[in-house]
Parts: C-alpha cells; structure tokens; sequence
C-alpha cells in the first residue's frame, strides 16, 4: 500500500507543476505577436557611402472604374461620403499609379536593421483603410487607429505570421508586430465586408508606398545590387535589378498595364481566400 | 437473528480509528485518500470557481447595464480585454463562454458530485471509505489541472475561447473565425481531462453504492441524497465519454485540421450539435438531480416528517435519468435538423416534464401537516422548492416547438438556465453545505447570518432574473455585447440596467455567505447530530473520525421515520434497532443521540 | 478496499460476494468498460453519421486500406485474447508458470498488433498521403476518410498499447506471486479490459476495413 | 416589463402567440397555485411548542393524480402545437406560388440575392442587397438560407420566424408579411466578435410599390452586366460560388 503512496506522492507534483508550467507558459506568448530577437541600436554599414533609389510607377492602358461599395447598412460611414462610397484599387489620378508597395527583396540578406520606433498608422476611416496598402519593419508597431467611432474588427490572415483578429468598438488605437517578413498580409473587416487593406512586412527600413503620382524613393542604401520589386493589389507584380554605388541616385521605373489586370486577381491569397474573393469586388459577385 | 458484536479482525480495514497511525501533514491534507479529505478539497476549488464565475457575471452585467462605458477597476485587465476598462467584443465573447463553462463544470457539477458525492455516499451506506480511494485521489487531483488549464486560456494569445459553452462548430472548430486559437484548443483540453475526473469519480460512487452498503441498508432504505448521487453517478458514466469523443474530434479540427465539424472541406456542424446535446441533456440533469436529492433531504428534516412518496422519488430520479437520454433534439429545434425530429422531441421532452412534477408535489405533500423548523438549510430547499417550480414551467413555453420559434437563444432561455442552475442547484448546494456543515467541520454555521443570507439573496436573485423572462418574450437574443444596436431593443437599456445593478447587490450579498463559512470554521463544536436527523451520517462524530463507523452499523429502518408515533423523539436514527428486538440486539451501541 | 459486508454474517440483504475482494474491483472495471463503450460510441457514432451524409468521402473497401494485413491483425488480437483466458484459467488452478507464460504470450501478440497498426500507418500516411487533416490530404475519397479513420484506429490502438502497460504489470506482480486462486485480484481485471479492447476491434475491423 | 408579445404581422404569428398564451395560462394558475400551497404549508405548519408533524409516509392515490393531470396537460401541448410546427417548418406543406429569394449569412451581414429579369435564382443577372430583404405583402415568401462561415439564425422578431443557417446547408424557410412595413433582421445564433451588428432590414411593400423597386433593381442589374462584360475577366459565374466546397448549387434544398 505505501509503496504506491511514494510513487504518487513524487508523480503527482510533478504532473501539477507540469501543467501550471506549461498553462503558465502559455502566458508569456501573449503580448502583440512576441518581440523578434533584439535589433541592433544603429546602421550595420557606414552610412557616407550610402547611395539612393528613386523612381515612378505608370500605368497604361484604361483603368477599371472605382468599385461602388453599399454602406446602406452603415449609414455613418456612407454620410461620410458626397457621392457614392467608392474604392478605386487601380489609382492613377495623380499621373503615376498609387498603393505600389515598392521594396528591397534580395540584396540585404544577413544585415540586420534597428527598428524604428515611429508606429506606422492605419487608419481607419469612412469605414475604409487609409491607406490601403502600407509597409512596415519586422518588429516596428503597426497602429491600427479607428476614428469611425463604430465597431471595426482588423482580422489579418498572415501565413508567416501569427493571425489576429480584434475588434475595436469606439475610437481607439490598437498596435501590433509582426515578427517575421512576409509581403503581402490581407487584413478586412468582418462588420464591413468591402474593407480590405495589406500590409507588407520587410525586414529593413527600405521599403515604401507609391504616392498619387506614383514616384518612391529609398534612401541611405548601402552600396551593392538590389533586386526592386513593386506589389500592387490588383496588377501583380514587376521586379527589375539595380545597383547602387556611392553618393549616386539610382533611376528606376515600373510599367504597370491594364493587360496584368485579369491575371493578377488578387495576388497574395490568404486563408481567407474564398472570402476576400467573393467580398473585395472580385470577379464572382 | 443474535447479532455477535463483530470480532472479525479486518486488519485491512481502517475500521476503528483509533489504531490508526498518524499521517503526516502532505498525506493527511494534500494527497489523502480519505473521502472527507476529499470532499473538503473540492469544496474549496469549487467555491474558488464558482466565485470566479461569479466575477465574470458582473462583468458581463456590467457591459449589458453599460455598454461601452470604463467598467469600474476594469483598466487592471490588459488592452487585448478591455482597454481602458471598456470591454471589447471578443472579450465579451469569452467572458459569456466563460462564465457558463466555469460555473457548470468547475462550480456546480464538482459541488454536487465532488463534494457531496465524496462526503455523503460512503457515510450514508455505512462504508468507511469509497470502493477506490486512490482512484477517489486522482479524480480530484485531475480536476486541478483542469482548472488551472481553463485559467490559463485568458492569459494566452486570442485570449480565451469565444465560442460559447456549447462551443459550436465551425465557430469553434477553426480559430479563423474569431481569432481564437490556443485559447479554444486549451478550453477543449481542459474539459477532456475534467471528463477522466469525473468519470473517475462515478466509477468510485457507483462500486461503493452498490458494493459497500451497511447489513440491513436495503436499496430501499438509501436515503434520496444518495440515490441522486447514485443515479447521477449512471449519467456521469455514460454522458462524459460522449463529451470526450466530441472534444476531441473537435481538438484534431483545430489543431492538425481534421475535417469533422469544418463544413468548408466536407464536415459536418450539426454533428457536432448532435453529440454536445447527447451529452448536453444528461449533463444538465447531472447538474440538478442531485439538488433535488439534498432538497428531499433538508426539506424532510425541516418538516420533522418522512419524505411523501419516497418510492416514487426514486422513481421520479430515475425517471428523469432515462428519459434524459433521449430529449437532446430540443435544444436544436431551429438548428436546421430534419423538423419531423422536433416533434418526436418535443413529445419526450414534454414527457420529462412528469417526474419533475412528481418530485415537485411530492415535496409539498413533505411539508403538507408538519412541524416546520425554519432552519436555514429548510429555508434553501423550500427555496429551491419554489424557484425549481418556474424553472420547471418555464421549460415547457421551450418545448413546445412553435413557442420555440419566438424564444429560443433569446434570454427566456437566460432566465430558465439561472432559474433552474442558480435557484435550484446553488440553493440546494447552500442548504447542503450549511446542513452538512458538521460533518465538513465538526461546527455549525451561525443560523442568524444564514436567515439574512437566504432572504437576501432570494428576493434580489428573483429581481435579477424574473424580468429576463420578460427580455425574452421581446425577443432580446442572448450573447449580444451591444443588444441596443437593434432599434426595437434600445428601450430595454433601463430595464437591462437594473437588473445589472440588482446583480451586483446579490453578489455583495453573498459576502455574508462566505463570511459566515469562513468564521463558522471556529465556532464552537457540535455533537453528532445537530440538525436531529436520521441517516447514518448522524450517527457518528462531527466530523467523522477516519474509517468514519467504530463498529460496522447495521440499519434496521429508513431514512426519513421521523415523527414516529409512539417515539419519545420526534426523530430516530436508521440504526436504531425495532422495538421487538432483544435486548442482545443492543450490543452494537449507537453513537451518544 | 475490501468489502466488509462479507465478513460479517448479519440479517439484510446481502450482495453476493464471489471471491474476497475481486467483487468490488471486477464491479469496478465492468462500470469503467461501460463508460468506454459510450466513448466509442461517440466516436464510431460519428463515422456512422459522417458517412451517410458525405459518402462521396469514403473509399470502398480496399482501395487505400490494406485489408489482408489487417485481417491478420485482427486474428493476431483474437489469439491475444484466447491466451489471456488461458492465462486467468492457469491461475485458477495454482499453476503460477502457466499464468506467466501466458500472460507473456499475450504481451507479445498484442505489442505485434500495435506495432503492424504503426506500420499500416506509416504505410498509408508515408506513400499514399491518406492523412488525417484536411489541408494535406491527397489520398482517393475526402478528409472526412482520413479524419474518422485514424481517429478511430487511432485511441483504438492506444488503449490496445495502456492494455499491454497493464500486462506488463501484472505480469511483474505475477513473478513475484502476487495471484493466488484466491486472490485473482489484477489478472482478472485486466483480462476484462483485455476482451473488451478485443470486442472494440472486431466491432471498428467490420465497419472500417469491411465495409 | 410586459409579459405580452410583441405584435406579430406575419400570417402565423397570431397562432404562435395563441399557443405561448395558452401555455402562459396554464403555467400561469399551476404557478400560482403551487406558490401559494408553499407559503400556506410554511405559515400554518411552522413549528409550534407540543405539536408534532403527522407521520405520514404517502399516498399512491395522490401519487397517481399528479403524475397523471401533469402528463395529459403537457401531451394536449405538444399535440396542439405539432400540427402548427409543420405548417411552419415543414417543406412539403408550404404553401405554392411563394416569392423565392437566397439569404447568405455570413461574418456579420445578411446578403440577398434576388432573381434578375429572367427570373431564374442563381443566374447572373441577379442582383443582391446587403442587410436588406423587400418582400411583397400578403404573399408567402420562401427564403433559401445559407451562410458561408459559421452558424447564423435568420430572426425575424416581427413575423415570428427564426431558423439557423448552417454552412453547406441550403434551408427554406417561409413566412407571409400581413402590414406593409420596416421590420427587423437578426441574427441570433453566437457568430463572432460582430455578432451583435448583424442586424439588417425587412421592408415589406405593397404589391405595386415592389413591382416597381424589382423592376428598378432589375434594370440595374442588366446595365451593370454590360459595364462588366467587355472586360475579358467578367465571367458570369454563379453568385454562390462563395458558397461551401460542397456541390455548390445543387446544396440539397431539404
């Protein structure tokens, strides 16, 4: 009879502290997408010889029209609105084509970056991303800002990343971090079905997001050859390889076509494709 | 029949407990095998939870009575729960999923079976201890880490399941729809490893039941508490297993993406419904059977009268325990299954309403020309009396279908849940806790306290809780965050906030209750049988020493012969022989009276 | 614990008692065997639904599973069972090497059992991609195939393996002479558990492999 | 707090709300009578100095009368409302000549699809509404449920329906509006963080004013079909492809 009594008395405990460790343990994953490992306090390289990369992106061809979105349901985020609430993903209003995420994809491997501590902001806005497609550093905040001031949920299916999905009921700022690179990841609201927003997650600061006239720059490179690539939500991608050498501004331009436009879709795919496929004005509806 | 005192040496046997060495500290308190030990050790992790889940109510109040606003002391909770003290959605989701899982697996059930079930079975038959004490050690010592695993899925990343307690799927079988992932397959593990404790814990209650009832204790002389726990025990047996197999094939769908319940890749979600409600309907009648039993119990012992119709209170339980196997199809009335099904539901589910009457009326016909002593634990079961008789008509506007239509997973349902789970099985579980209070402690609960407690907390639970009938027949849906989103329910926010306040009032109240448990721990002993009752329970020390009986009791009588004419006292113990018994018979002494 | 109702012979009905002490543990396992009955229920009761309602997911018999093999399993668990009973008859009449022996006999078929359901899973998960999830399932017929099988097939197999740990015990307390034909105590509790794991297949062997 | 019902407009709301009076009242007087025989036992056999309660230990007569009257009250219930319930929810007995539409519910919006000009459901003329439904009155509607994620519950408080929507599932559920009228969509089955903003807009129009707004929806639809049809992309493919991997379209309608 004691003898089982000893055994139990040395199981038991353990299984116990076991279990509290591994309940516990699960505690310290909590906290915004868990910190990468520490980065360094300044520039790997010396930064006289940096050079820089600027550039512009066109687009040719007739653009498809800016997709009406219903806000019937939501009639604040619709009075935010003159006209008809619409989403144009392919903009080029301002001469050159917008939301291009430009970055550095090969050429910056083994270098690690420090982590700027500015957050990059989303907004969100007349139930819509402002803007829709922003880039941020493996580590660095994202802070998503609601200033609709009615419930908005950010759900980001990531792959490499961890996903979330929280909600913010008023005005609020939420912040996250992603811990690994990864470009594209699709975030959408599940209260208003027509929000879509990505965010590309590199792991150096170079990296951007055409304006209206679609010019971008990247500066403070460290001399070598980078290959470029420019994402854009609808059209796909382009990529070209350019040098860059001491003190010089390197030219780069992408030429974007209507012709990309059917057989791009919607380039990253998350889990949730069939449903960013039925809900961001794809093909189906 | 000459009764030779027994002379048999059971050396095996703890029997006498005087030759018993002493344990030391970690064998007597923490890893014992004695069923009191036991006993008390789930009732304090039971009180721990069922205030937790208390906790967890006033916050959902507090959301419901204000929405959106800083909830008081709420900004100690971090930014993924409640930033700035406002409660998020999400949150809400998992403190509504929360509140029930803890309260009906981690409060009520293991106060109903664990405590009572471990105090009063092997005391009621005369045992002197359980079949399986060490199978009786694990079935506690399996419930803590449980505990301690649904804990943890708050502090984990996605926070903690939000999928309800029923967790339906696909809600709750892939963490893309609400962003819960570690936290649902931690509620899921939980809940798995629960299940081996209390299917550990009947297998022990059902063997001694059985197998180590006292010479002379005859089926028929149980007293009712047992055999609730005992017919309990059957449901807990059958039903568990059936949550394990569910819970796990909906773990395999969270984590290595099995396809049982995912619709997307082919499963099935209305099996999931299917197989939670066939452990679902037994569960619930777990939860109140053995309230029933302790209600038949103190209601008895307040009359100073034998329980009406004791045959067809057994008959009643056991009634109630097979008809619930074959009612689950009325919790899934709307739920998309053939709608022929919700008639052959709907008839059994009215037939289930018969035995409860039965008990109902039974326990009237108790109280009908006694000699009531209004002591506190009376005062809890004819509590439980009262309020289990609106629960009991309030089930039956549910099963019929079409009444259905308009009120289901609205808070008609809210209210019958708390109806029958609070004014049934938390008032029974507070008459059995302040009636059994010497057997736990070898003291009694102070009896002035208990009053107030008791008439406090049945007016402002009837204040709580009548009115959401009321919500429901609106039409107000249950597990809203914002219900006042829907223009025809914004007028119900007055109504909402006061119920939200009357709730934190009843909470407060129930400071009196643990005061009262706490200080009682040193007020003055009491003899065996402070409350004049007449099951063997009573017929040994408070509390009962280890090994429980002196000398192997013999029962010559039932449990409820109180008020026997011709008695001296209005109350006779069950191993109080006959009258026409020689005096030879007297040699197997009972206990002082 | 003992039953002390035994021991002292006093008027009121008394429950049966067969052998000092094995009542209360053989009443105690043939209770927990039911509550395992009710676990593969659950499980099986979902194969059952499951195939009804998507019976495009299911292969007929044979196409991915390897049914001779298993057949043969299936014989190798029913011999484990024919020498557990030798095992518990040997120890009835005294005969301690018998009861060893046979107890050996049916660790062995039973580890053999275990160990062709690993290969037979390596086999099918390894070269034809019949996979429990979903995501990765490659396999003729649909996920639901893979999930229900290896569920099933699966807690089958480990309480094959827990009864194997459980002989492996009893066969300890065995060389040590702990079973007396009086005190039959483990053997035939585990010999219980043993038929009962036994049944399970037989039933899991038809419905899954058979049918 | 009113124990009423709130008034119903749909052609079996007044049934529902006859058979949740009637149990009201039935319920009502057995409370009643239950309560009251409580409070008097408490009151007139409380305890008093010399008395002693009757030893008393049952009687099978009273047994059987209240195992009886309880059981053919609740039997005459079920009996009344099962022929109601399969007027409501049975498919074989809707009635003919119904206005059909989809409903898909999903993460926190009701979506309806109604036929286009050619009339047909699930061809590609049809147009949709978000969190909207217009239904002619005094004209049964039949509305194909679905949802594409998790459990939704289509509830109309107002016309007394409410029926789940399970993904992969295509379940019919009918009602007739009796007043013209803006009434409420809910959802009532936990969906999601956003379950609580599912709610949506029945309009119920008389039979001219929804001639007109379908034709006017109808005509949208067709122009909107031209913009998109030069593109090579546009094809016309069926709006529930967002429906489950199942067979789409041939969901089996039960």
């Amino acid at each position: 009879m004691a003898r089982y009594e000893r055994v139990l008395r040395v199981l038991a405990p353990a299984v116990l502290l076991a279990v509290v460790g591994c309940g516990g343990g699960g505690g310290d994953a909590a906290g915004g997408g868990g910190g990468g490992d520490a980065a360094p306090a300044e520039m790997p390289f010396d930064v006289a010889t940096a050079g820089n990369i600027t550039g512009s992106v066109t687009f040719e061809g007739t653009p498809p029209p800016p997709e009406v979105l219903d806000m019937t349901s939501e009639a604040d985020c619709a009075a935010t609105y003159t006209g008809d609430p619409e989403v144009s993903w392919v903009d080029v209003g301002g001469g050159g084509l917008a939301d291009v995420f430009v970055y550095v994809r090969e050429g910056l491997e083994g270098m690690s970056f420090p982590v700027p501590g500015q957050a990059v902001v989303i907004d969100q806005q007349g139930c819509q991303y402002r803007p829709l497609v922003a880039g941020v550093q493996v580590g660095q905040s994202v802070a998503f800002r609601n200033s609709d001031g009615l419930l908005h949920n950010i759900n980001a299916s990531p792959t490499a990343n961890r996903p979330f999905n929280v909600s913010q009921p008023v005005n609020m700022d939420t912040e996250r971090e992603f811990a690994a690179p990864e470009v594209m990841i699709p975030i959408q609201c599940d209260v208003h079905g027509w929000m879509a927003g990505y965010i590309g997650v590199v792991t150096h600061p170079y990296h951007t997001v055409s304006g209206g006239s679609g010019a971008f720059d990247l500066s403070q490179l460290p001399p070598g050859e980078y290959v470029i690539e420019a994402w854009h939500a609808r059209l796909g991608t382009l990529e070209q390889t350019v040098t860059v050498t001491t003190g010089q501004t390197a030219e780069v331009t992408f030429n974007f076509t209507d012709a990309m436009l059917s057989s791009a879709g919607t380039p990253t795919d998350g889990p949730h494709d069939h449903r960013t496929m039925a809900r961001v004005g794809g093909v189906a509806e | 029949m000459s009764v030779s005192a027994p002379t048999t040496d059971f050396d095996l046997l703890p029997f006498a407990g005087e030759h018993h060495e002493e344990l030391p500290f970690i064998r007597k308190y923490i890893f014992s095998t004695d069923h009191k030990v036991i006993a008390r050790q789930f009732l304090f992790l039971s009180l721990f939870f069922l205030v937790v889940g208390g906790l967890l109510a006033a916050m959902i109040r507090w959301q419901l009575g204000f929405p959106g606003q800083p909830m008081p002391g709420g900004d100690v909770l971090p930014d993924t729960m409640a930033p700035g003290g406002i409660i998020l959605p999400e949150f809400y989701n998992a403190l509504v999923t929360m509140h029930a899982t803890f309260m009906i697996f981690f409060a009520i059930m293991p106060l109903l079976v664990g405590v009572f079930g471990n105090l009063l079975i092997p005391l009621q038959v005369g045992a002197p201890d359980m079949a399986f004490p060490r199978l009786n050690m694990a079935s506690f010592w399996l419930a803590v880490p449980a505990g301690v695993l649904m804990l943890a899925s708050f502090a984990v990343e996605g926070g903690a399941s939000g999928a309800g307690w029923t967790a339906y799927a696909p809600l709750s079988a892939s963490g893309e729809w609400t962003g819960v992932y570690l936290g649902q397959q931690l509620w899921l593990a939980s809940l798995f490893i629960l299940g081996f404790s209390s299917i550990a814990g009947s297998v022990n209650y059902v063997t001694t039941v059985i197998n180590m009832r006292a010479p002379g204790l005859t089926w028929l002389r149980l007293p009712l508490a047992t055999w609730a726990l005992f017919i309990t025990a059957w449901l807990i047996l059958l039903a568990m297993p059936i949550l394990a197999g569910a819970l796990i094939m909906l773990l395999f769908d969270q984590t290595i993406g099995t396809a049982f319940f995912r619709p997307e890749v082919g499963g099935e979600p209305l099996l999931w419904q299917h197989l939670f409600w066939y452990f679902g309907h037994p569960e619930v009648y777990i939860l109140i059977v053995p309230a029933m039993g302790i209600a038949s119990e103190v209601v008895s012992n307040g009359s100073r009268k034998p329980v009406f119709g004791y045959h067809s209170m057994v008959l009643a339980i056991c009634g109630i325990a097979f008809l619930g196997w074959i009612v689950w199809g009325h919790h899934m009335f709307m739920s998309g299954m053939n709608p022929m099904l919700g008639t052959t539901f709907m008839v059994t589910t009215m037939l289930i309403a018969v035995p409860s009457a039965i008990k109902v009326f039974n326990w009237l016909g108790t109280m009908w020309k006694g000699n009531i002593h209004l002591h506190t634990p009376f005062l809890h079961g004819a509590g439980f009396v009262s309020l289990f008789i609106i629960g009991g008509l309030s089930g039956v506007f549910m099963a019929a279908t079409p009444v259905d239509i308009q009120i289901h997973d609205t808070y008609f349902i809210v209210a019958h849940i708390h109806y029958v789970l609070f004014g049934g099985s938390l008032l029974a579980i507070f008459a059995g806790i302040t009636f059994w209070y010497p057997k736990f402690f070898g003291r009694i609960m102070n009896e002035f306290w208990g009053k107030v407690h008791f008439v406090l907390t049945f007016i402002l639970y009837n204040v709580v809780f009548f009115p959401m009938h009321s919500l429901g027949v609106q039409g107000m849906m249950r597990r809203l965050y914002d219900p006042y989103q829907y223009e025809i329910f914004a007028d119900m926010l007055p109504l909402n906030r006061f119920i939200s306040i009357a709730l934190f009032a009843l909470v407060v109240v129930q400071v009196i209750f643990a005061l009262n448990f706490i200080l009682s721990l040193r007020s003055e002993k009491v003899g065996p049988n402070p409350w004049k009752a007449n099951s063997l329970e009573w017929a040994v020390p408070s509390p009962p020493p280890h090994g429980n009986f002196q000398h192997m009791p013999v029962v010559y009588r039932g449990p409820y012969e109180y008020s026997l004419p011709g008695a001296e006292e209005d109350y006779i113990l069950q191993t109080e022989p006959d009258e026409e018994a020689e005096p030879a018979e007297r040699s197997v002494e009972p206990a002082t009276r | 614990m003992e039953s002390h109702a035994a021991a002292v012979g006093l008027p009121g009905r008394q429950p049966e008692i067969a052998l000092e002490g094995v009542y209360t543990k053989k009443l105690g396992m043939w209770i927990f065997l039911l509550s395992e009955v009710m676990f593969f229920t659950s499980l099986i009761g979902a194969y059952v639904i499951l195939r009804f309602a998507n019976p495009e997911h299911f292969a007929s018999p044979g196409e991915v599973l390897n049914v001779p093999l298993t057949a043969i399993n299936t014989f190798v668990l029913i011999c484990s069972s024919v020498s557990m009973v030798k095992a518990f008859a040997a120890l009835q009449n005294g005969d301690q090497k018998g009861l060893q022996l046979w107890l050996l006999v049916t660790i062995v078929l039973g580890s053999a059992f275990v160990g062709v359901q690993i290969y037979e899973y390596i086999q099918l998960a390894a070269h034809e991609g019949f996979v429990p999830s979903a995501d990765l399932y490659a396999a003729h017929g649909g996920p639901l195939y893979g999930s229900t099988f290896y569920v099933m097939t699966g807690f089958h197999g480990t309480h094959v393996t827990l009864g194997v740990l459980a002989l492996i015990f009893v066969l300890m307390q065995a060389r040590k002479g702990a079973y007396t034909p009086q005190n039959l105590g483990g053997v035939e509790i585990v010999g219980l558990y043993w038929h009962f794991v036994d049944l399970v297949w037989i039933v899991l062997f038809t419905i899954v492999y058979l049918i | 707090m009113n124990w009423l019902l709130p008034p119903s407009y749909s052609t079996f709301g007044p049934d529902i709300d006859r058979m949740y009076y009637i149990i009201l009242v039935i319920t009502g007087v057995i409370f009643v009578v239950t309560e009251v025989l409580l409070v008097y036992f408490l009151i007139k056999y409380r305890k008093r100095e010399g008395h002693k309660a009757e030893y008393i230990e049952g009687s099978t007569k009273a047994e059987i009368i209240w195992t009886a009257v309880p059981a053919v009250i609740v039997v005459a219930i079920g009996l009344m409302s099962a022929g109601l319930w399969a007027d409501i929810k049975d498919p074989s007995r809707f009635p003919a000549g119904s206005y059909e539409l989809i409903l898909n519910g999903r993460q926190f919006e009701w979506e309806a699809t109604y036929a286009g000009a050619d009339g047909v459901l699930e061809t590609a003329d049809d147009f949709t509404l978000l969190n909207q439904i217009n239904v002619p009155v005094d004209r049964p509607v039949t509305v194909h449920l679905r949802a594409e994620d998790v459990l939704h519950s289509f509830f109309l408080p107002d016309m007394r329906v409410k029926q789940d929507a399970v993904p992969g599932m295509s379940i019919p559920v009918w009602f007739e509006a009796t007043t013209p009228g803006e009434y409420t969509i809910g959802c009532a089955e936990l969906c999601g963080l956003g379950h609580y903003t599912m709610n949506g807009l029945l309009v119920v129009q008389t039979e001219p004013e929804f001639e007109q707004w379908e034709s006017e929806q109808q005509v949208a639809a067709l122009e909107a079909l031209e913009r998109e049809s030069p593109l090579p992309g546009a094809t016309a493919s069926v709006p529930d492809a967002a429906n489950t991997a199942r067979t789409s379209g041939g969901a089996t309608e039960e």
